[in-house]
């Protein structure tokens, strides 16, 4: 008895085959399509700012001859601000990644984290300016620090993060766990050791992405206070601070031509910062990311 | 029938627990056991018990709750959410249920191998003294001596010892089982509970591992599921047969391979395969 | 035997007091970490509550919810969010046009289609992406992708909501793209071997297995995808103009409430004005926006789980 | 001009204006976006003077930089337009004491597109009528007979700017409402983009925005209360003969902090220099009597 | 040693050869084929032809590269990204690696039963007709026949039917092995290539898909994978023993099992257990 019939198989294959080689190329053109979009603004970035680009300019403070307006005191805000963001959110995000896949009971209460968490990536970041504003530079006596906005930040990026782990946590197969526990480990054991370097690929990538958001972010930061000009460096997390996009917000906001193109010199700056970033959490991700 | 098999059971435990008492101090006393998933109940009423410094056969069917059973053992089946159970399990003389009852100890005194190879995407070296390392011990020197140690017992040394620094999932299958029951081995545990260890092995390795159940059941207790009838009898001194999730007799192997009481039994063990 | 491990580890024992105690405060540092979300939203909630209140004696919540008019400066100020939600959808719904097919594309091109090679360097290119300044993206939609449109389209206005639509698309490709794509690679590869054994072409087991069984991931990478839209600010306010308008025509300008925030934070309205007390009116609305997006989205994406 | 100058000055600041600020070398500016350019011109020639100084300038905008001096976190506040009667109350409440200072002019420009021939002047009651929603107008020929048929585009900056407020003042009154298809942009380059781009285009925008687009732009002459259309430049926006357009940009300094050293050598500077170095930024400034006249407010207010 | 071994092999393959060819039409032919894994080098000059309509086993201690061999038939063995081969595979007379050759046809041709059960986490009837419903066979009437006469021709249909809707990752191990099986069976392939598919089944299972693989080698070409000596005997009409990724004999079974040619082959099928 023959239920499968040959014919049909044979002649459904042509089209299979076909829709196979379609799609595989319209996902291609789709990868493809992103990196155009990338090549086409990197390349208008570069023309504009690369003539700008020079000792000088890493080295001065802010100015108003473009020739002399150099991006100092934004390096290091954006270098102090991404030095409190960066371990505070990821500590805070993978905390409660973990929190909400290995020890939260399902009740009420875990609902209404899972739901806030998703509610607050929609919340706008100026949103997010006002709360820094209210609580770390008001109510909390930070002041207009770099450690607000570096809070600000983090919980501004929190979600990306609390879901990016969230979901790395959750592909992990059960038989790891099991092999773990079964040799007595402790739960926290199991986590620490099996569970996160597993689950580390997706929560550096998580990690990448909010960080990169966060670089990026000028409208929360100018609320709590930030700068826009400032001609000396932060001392400390307590210090008064400029960052990368306030300074290239400043500048393409100006009337003249040169300082638009300086703001590209800004962004070429940006992007080197974040891509060294990234590489870092590039390459552990690469070492740690193996299929089951 | 469901009736019947009940009563067939309660007959044969009572002689069953004479003769163990007799013999040999009981390291688990299993009374009553009952286990569902979800709604599906998969252990009715185990009433068994498992002797220390002997090894225990599991026998029977496929999905009759062998390894579920062996699972409650040392409480790894709480890891599936649906789980329900009752009825108590002693282990040296603790119901390892009870609240106050450290699993951590119970896991780190019982070794387990799974039924499908599970091992870490670590290197191989780093799955065998990953229990070592769990439990405290920091030293290169003794870490490596225990790697060593265990991947031999486990007959997996000559084949991987040049290669400690690969990933485990290169390994063929039944290199990856070896390398789990040397993981097992590294926690040197009291008891351990082996869920069809040789299934995936060629004869010489099962010789092997056979060979090592046999020395190791000098100092441990052993607990194997296994198809394999000539196996069971082979190595095991007491055999449980186990079907749709009841025990339909326990005895001591040599008994219930030659004489089995129940007429079940009789027919599982005299099919023509093995 | 030269070692005895037994005894090792029950010398270790000594540490057990130390771990339990780790193993009893180590979830309750979690929980901590956890509670902080849930402190930021009750800080959101409290910070827009009591303004939004003040807002309300002013103007009355109705004509706020039914009103189709936002013109909220001078004498005949009219509050009516019905324009600032229409214009908030119509960015989210042509951004989520364009990053969802891309996105996913482009995460089942790299997890299932390309070599390891081009994964490993494709991907934290298009992460790249994500990190460019948002008002960089701003003009790119101004000065680029604008003038491109209107060769297509002839009468496109210079401020309208396809362009800045499109380019906050744009931006969330990676973010959809990358994390699918994680959520794709974490799908063991025994199951791949089931399908491509089967006879399955590339795709099918792209579709009909490896979605199906990463699904979670991916639509967190939606509703991240998504959120993020709906959330965005300067690309819409250098692209779309800032004219609050009731309409569906991508070809308009139009402005999002996030745009209207900005708008005003950043601008010249004293504070004690009933324009100050309307972006926390507004800023409210947006956030019970948000929140009955997600109880959508949970709802569906329960009903669609694979466990493995 | 001035405040609330009969409150006592030793009125103690409240708890949240952060210590630092009242002691150490740092000045702490924020305020309108409009304004910075001039005040970061000022610190930055400062700064080489007085190279301990610590200046601060932030741009929180004019509204968000009030907000920031009542709750005392700022020295002082640069403002694009006069401060407003709840911000002024609301610094009262805070019990600070601060006076408004004339930094420089800019001449609000009304431009069209470089291929406009036909405009050569207009006036005040024509831009009412064009860009009032009442006006009817939708052509060039509905403003004044003999011009192209064609429809105007309408340009303007967001209606929360200093600049729209100011626009709209001047020319729509108090009841006025701009029209409702004008294309409005937070950004003045956006909106030389819009200008620059479309042949029936019109738009207004700070004076620095046209003077560095002069290629692409052109400035329409106004007709000003003596009668005559005048072109907005450096001298024509500093004698007030460009009105009703010439507009004054304030910084708000308080004066409690004139107390500390280096806010009162700050402000003494930027008063003294403000002239000069509004025009390289774009702007025009003041008459050298108003600096002068306002220096000595400046020491009369610090006691000096 | 190395080099005795090529001899011995050279040897045996030149009587083997003739011996196939005289009695029936080769499915599969293998010439001179090696295969890599990055550095370390699997499979060695392996020539080798596989009956039409025949049973083939496969035996060979762990590691020996059996599972590599099967999947390099099915060409499966190309998602493991390090892989590098060399000589030729063909099926049904077409070189499967030649770039033009489409391996979708092939694999529908052949199923493949894995070593560790790897069932799709769907539903147990979606397990079962997602092979027919990849190949475009739509019609809900026909794909149920189809789930239900394979997983009855898999001895499961008894205990999953009245739980077809449930997720296949709640079944036993022996369960899960049986779905895939049943799996295979329902695009009805040419080949059958099973991965030692009884390993963790009971004797019955066992037994049932032992009658299987006996009814259906009428119609289908069969090559099984099993460290079973007696199910080897018993079922396959051709055995290869398989050694350090060498074809160190390949005879019928009976005179593989009786009188064999290599030292090593009567070594290991000799060795004591089974
Ligand atoms: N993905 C891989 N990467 C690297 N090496 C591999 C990989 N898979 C298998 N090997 C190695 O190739 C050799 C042959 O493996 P194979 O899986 O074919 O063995 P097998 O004969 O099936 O053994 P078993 O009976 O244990 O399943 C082994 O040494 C194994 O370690
Ligand atoms: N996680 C689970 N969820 C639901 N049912 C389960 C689960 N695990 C096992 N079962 C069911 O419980 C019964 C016993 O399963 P168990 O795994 O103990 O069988 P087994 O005796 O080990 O069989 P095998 O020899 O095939 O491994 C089976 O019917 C099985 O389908
Ligand atoms: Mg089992
Ligand atoms: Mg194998
Ligand atoms: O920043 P402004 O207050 O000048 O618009």
């Amino acid at each position: 008895m023959n239920l499968v019939d040959k014919q049909l198989v044979q002649r459904k294959r042509k089209k299979r085959l076909f829709s196979n080689r379609i799609m595989r190329q319209i996902f291609f053109s789709a990868s493809v399509f992103g990196i155009v979009v990338l090549a086409v603004l990197l390349y208008r970035i570069f023309r504009e700012g690369l003539p700008y680009l020079d000792i000088d300019f890493l080295t001065s403070f802010a100015s108003r001859f473009p020739e002399e307006a150099g991006i100092k005191a934004a390096i290091t805000g954006s270098v102090w601000l991404m030095a409190v963001t960066a371990p505070v959110s990821v500590v805070l995000g993978v905390g409660t990644a973990i929190y909400l896949e290995e020890y939260a009971k399902e009740n009420m209460f875990t609902r209404f984290i899972r739901m806030n968490i998703s509610n607050l990536a929609g919340v706008p970041s100026v949103v997010f300016g006002l709360l820094g504003l209210t609580v770390f530079v008001r109510l909390m006596e930070m002041g207009r620090s770099i450690i607000a906005g570096g809070f600000t930040m983090s919980l501004l990026i929190l979600p990306i993060i609390v879901v990016a782990s969230q979901e790395a946590i959750r592909a992990i197969p059960n038989s790891q766990y099991e092999a773990s526990y079964a040799m007595g480990a402790t739960k926290w054991q199991t986590i620490r050791r099996v569970v996160l370097p597993a689950a580390l690929p997706g929560i550096l990538t998580g990690g990448i992405l909010a960080l990169s958001r966060a670089i990026g972010e000028t409208a929360p930061l100018l609320m709590i206070g930030a700068l826009s000009f400032i001609a000396y460096l932060p001392e400390n997390i307590w210090s008064g601070f400029t960052v990368l996009p306030i300074q290239i917000f400043n500048w393409t906001a100006r009337p003249q031509e040169e300082f638009h193109l300086v703001a590209s010199t800004g962004i070429i700056i940006l992007l080197f910062i974040l891509l060294l970033m990234n590489s870092v959490a590039v390459l552990i991700r690469h070492k740690y990311s193996k299929r089951y | 029938m469901m009736n019947i098999l009940k009563d067939n059971k309660q007959l044969s435990l009572v002689s069953l627990k004479e003769k163990v008492q007799e013999e040999t101090k009981a390291i688990y006393a299993v009374e009553k056991f009952n286990l569902w998933y979800g709604e599906n109940q998969a252990l009715y009423g185990i009433d068994m018990t498992i002797p220390m410094n002997k090894v225990t056969a599991i026998i029977g069917p496929s999905g009759c709750g062998k390894s579920t059973f062996i699972k409650a053992l040392n409480r790894m089946v709480e890891l599936v959410p649906s789980v329900r159970m009752n009825g108590t399990v002693t282990y040296d003389g603790e119901n390892i249920f009870s609240p106050k009852y450290k699993v951590e100890e119970l896991r780190t005194n019982t070794g387990m191998v799974f039924q499908h190879p599970n091992p870490f995407p670590k290197s191989i070296y780093e799955n065998v003294v990953y229990g070592p390392r769990t439990h405290g011990i920091k030293k290169k020197k003794i870490l490596e001596e225990i790697a060593e140690k265990s991947l031999k017992e486990a007959a997996l040394w000559d084949e991987v010892k040049d290669r400690l620094d690969e990933n485990a999932f290169g390994l063929s299958g039944g290199q990856q089982q070896r390398l789990c029951i040397a993981r097992c081995l590294a926690i040197e545990p009291e008891v351990i509970l082996m869920d069809e260890p040789t299934s995936a092995l060629d004869p010489v390795s099962t010789g092997k591992i056979e060979e090592l159940v046999q020395n190791l059941k000098k100092r441990y207790s052993i607990v194997i599921i296994t198809h394999n009838m000539q196996q069971a009898a082979r190595i095991s001194d007491k055999t449980a047969f186990f079907l749709d999730g009841q025990v339909v007799e326990h005895a001591d192997t040599t008994t219930l391979f030659s004489h089995p009481e129940d007429k079940r039994t009789e027919d599982y063990i005299t099919g023509r395969f093995g | 035997m030269t070692v005895n491990i037994k005894r090792m580890i029950d010398e270790k024992k000594s540490n057990r007091r130390f771990l339990s105690i780790l193993e009893k405060s180590v979830p309750a540092f979690f929980l901590l970490c956890a509670s902080i979300s849930v402190l930021t939203t009750i800080g959101i909630t409290l910070t827009l509550l009591v303004e939004t209140v003040t807002f309300f004696n002013r103007i009355s919540i109705v004509e706020f919810l039914t009103g189709t008019e936002w013109w909220p400066f001078g004498e005949n100020a009219s509050y009516g969010i019905l324009p600032l939600i229409t214009g908030t959808l119509l960015i989210t719904a042509i951004a989520m046009l364009v990053a969802l097919p891309t996105g996913l594309a482009s995460a089942i091109y790299l997890s299932e289609f390309a070599p390891g090679n081009v994964r490993k360097v494709v991907k934290p290119v298009l992460e790249v992406l994500a990190g460019i300044p948002t008002i960089v993206y701003g003009f790119f939609a101004l000065t680029f992708v604008t003038p491109m449109l209107q060769l297509f389209i002839k009468d496109l206005p210079i401020f309208n909501a396809l362009s800045p639509g499109i380019v906050v698309g744009i931006m969330i490709i990676p973010m959809i793209a990358s994390l699918s794509e994680d959520a794709m690679s974490s799908v063991p590869d025994s199951m791949r071997e089931g399908a491509l054994a089967l006879g399955s072409t590339r795709l099918e087991v792209a579709l009909k297995v490896v979605v199906p069984a990463a699904l979670s991931g991916i639509v967190a990478s939606f509703l991240l995808g998504v959120s993020r839209a709906i959330g965005e600010t300067m690309i819409v306010s250098v692209a779309a103009g800032s004219t609050p308008t009731l309409t569906t025509d991508v070809t308009q300008s139009i402005q999002t409430m996030t745009g209207y925030i900005v708008q005003v934070t950043l601008g010249d309205a004293s504070y004690g004005s009933t324009t100050y007390y309307s972006i926390y009116a507004v800023g409210m609305t947006l956030f019970v926006f948000t929140l009955l997006m997600n109880l959508l989205a949970q709802y569906i994406s329960r009903r669609f789980k694979e466990e493995y | 001009a001035c405040g609330n100058t009969e409150e006592s000055k030793g009125t103690e600041e409240d708890s949240q204006s952060a210590n630092a600020e009242s002691d150490g070398p740092e000045v702490v500016v924020d305020g309108s976006s409009t304004v910075f350019p001039i005040m970061e011109a000022v610190a930055e020639e400062y700064q080489k003077e007085n190279p301990d100084a610590r200046v601060n300038i932030g741009t929180s905008g004019s509204g968000g930089g009030f907000e920031k001096f009542a709750a005392g976190e700022t020295h002082i506040s640069n403002a694009s337009r006069p401060i407003k009667d709840e911000e002024k109350a609301s610094l009262e409440e805070a019990g600070i004491d601060y006076t408004e200072f004339e930094i420089a002019l800019d001449g609000l420009s009304i431009v069209v597109n470089k291929e406009n021939d036909w405009v050569d002047e207009l006036t005040v009651k024509e831009l009412n009528k064009m860009w009032s929603s009442y006006g009817d107008v939708t052509t060039w020929a509905d403003v004044r007979e003999g011009w192209p048929e064609e429809e105007i585009q309408f340009y303007s900056p967001g209606a929360d700017s200093g600049t729209f407020d100011y626009f709209s003042e001047v020319v729509l009154g108090e009841e006025g409402e701009i029209r409702q298809d004008a294309s409005l942009s937070e950004d003045d380059n956006v909106l030389v983009q819009g200008v620059t781009g479309s042949k029936n285009g019109i738009g207004y925008f700070g004076y620095a925005y046209y003077a560095e687009n002069k290629e692409q732009l052109k400035a329409v002459p106004i007709v000003n209360d003596s009668g005559e259309a005048v072109a907005p430049d450096q001298e024509t926006v500093q004698s007030g003969e460009y009105n009703p357009f010439s507009r004054p940009l304030f910084v708000y300094v308080k004066h409690s902090a004139l107390e500390n050293e280096a806010v009162y050598n700050f402000t003494e500077y930027a008063l003294k220099n403000a002239g000069a170095i509004s025009e390289s930024v774009g702007y025009v400034g003041k008459p050298d009597s108003a600096y002068e006249e306002a220096l000595q407010e400046l020491d009369s207010i610090a006691g000096k």
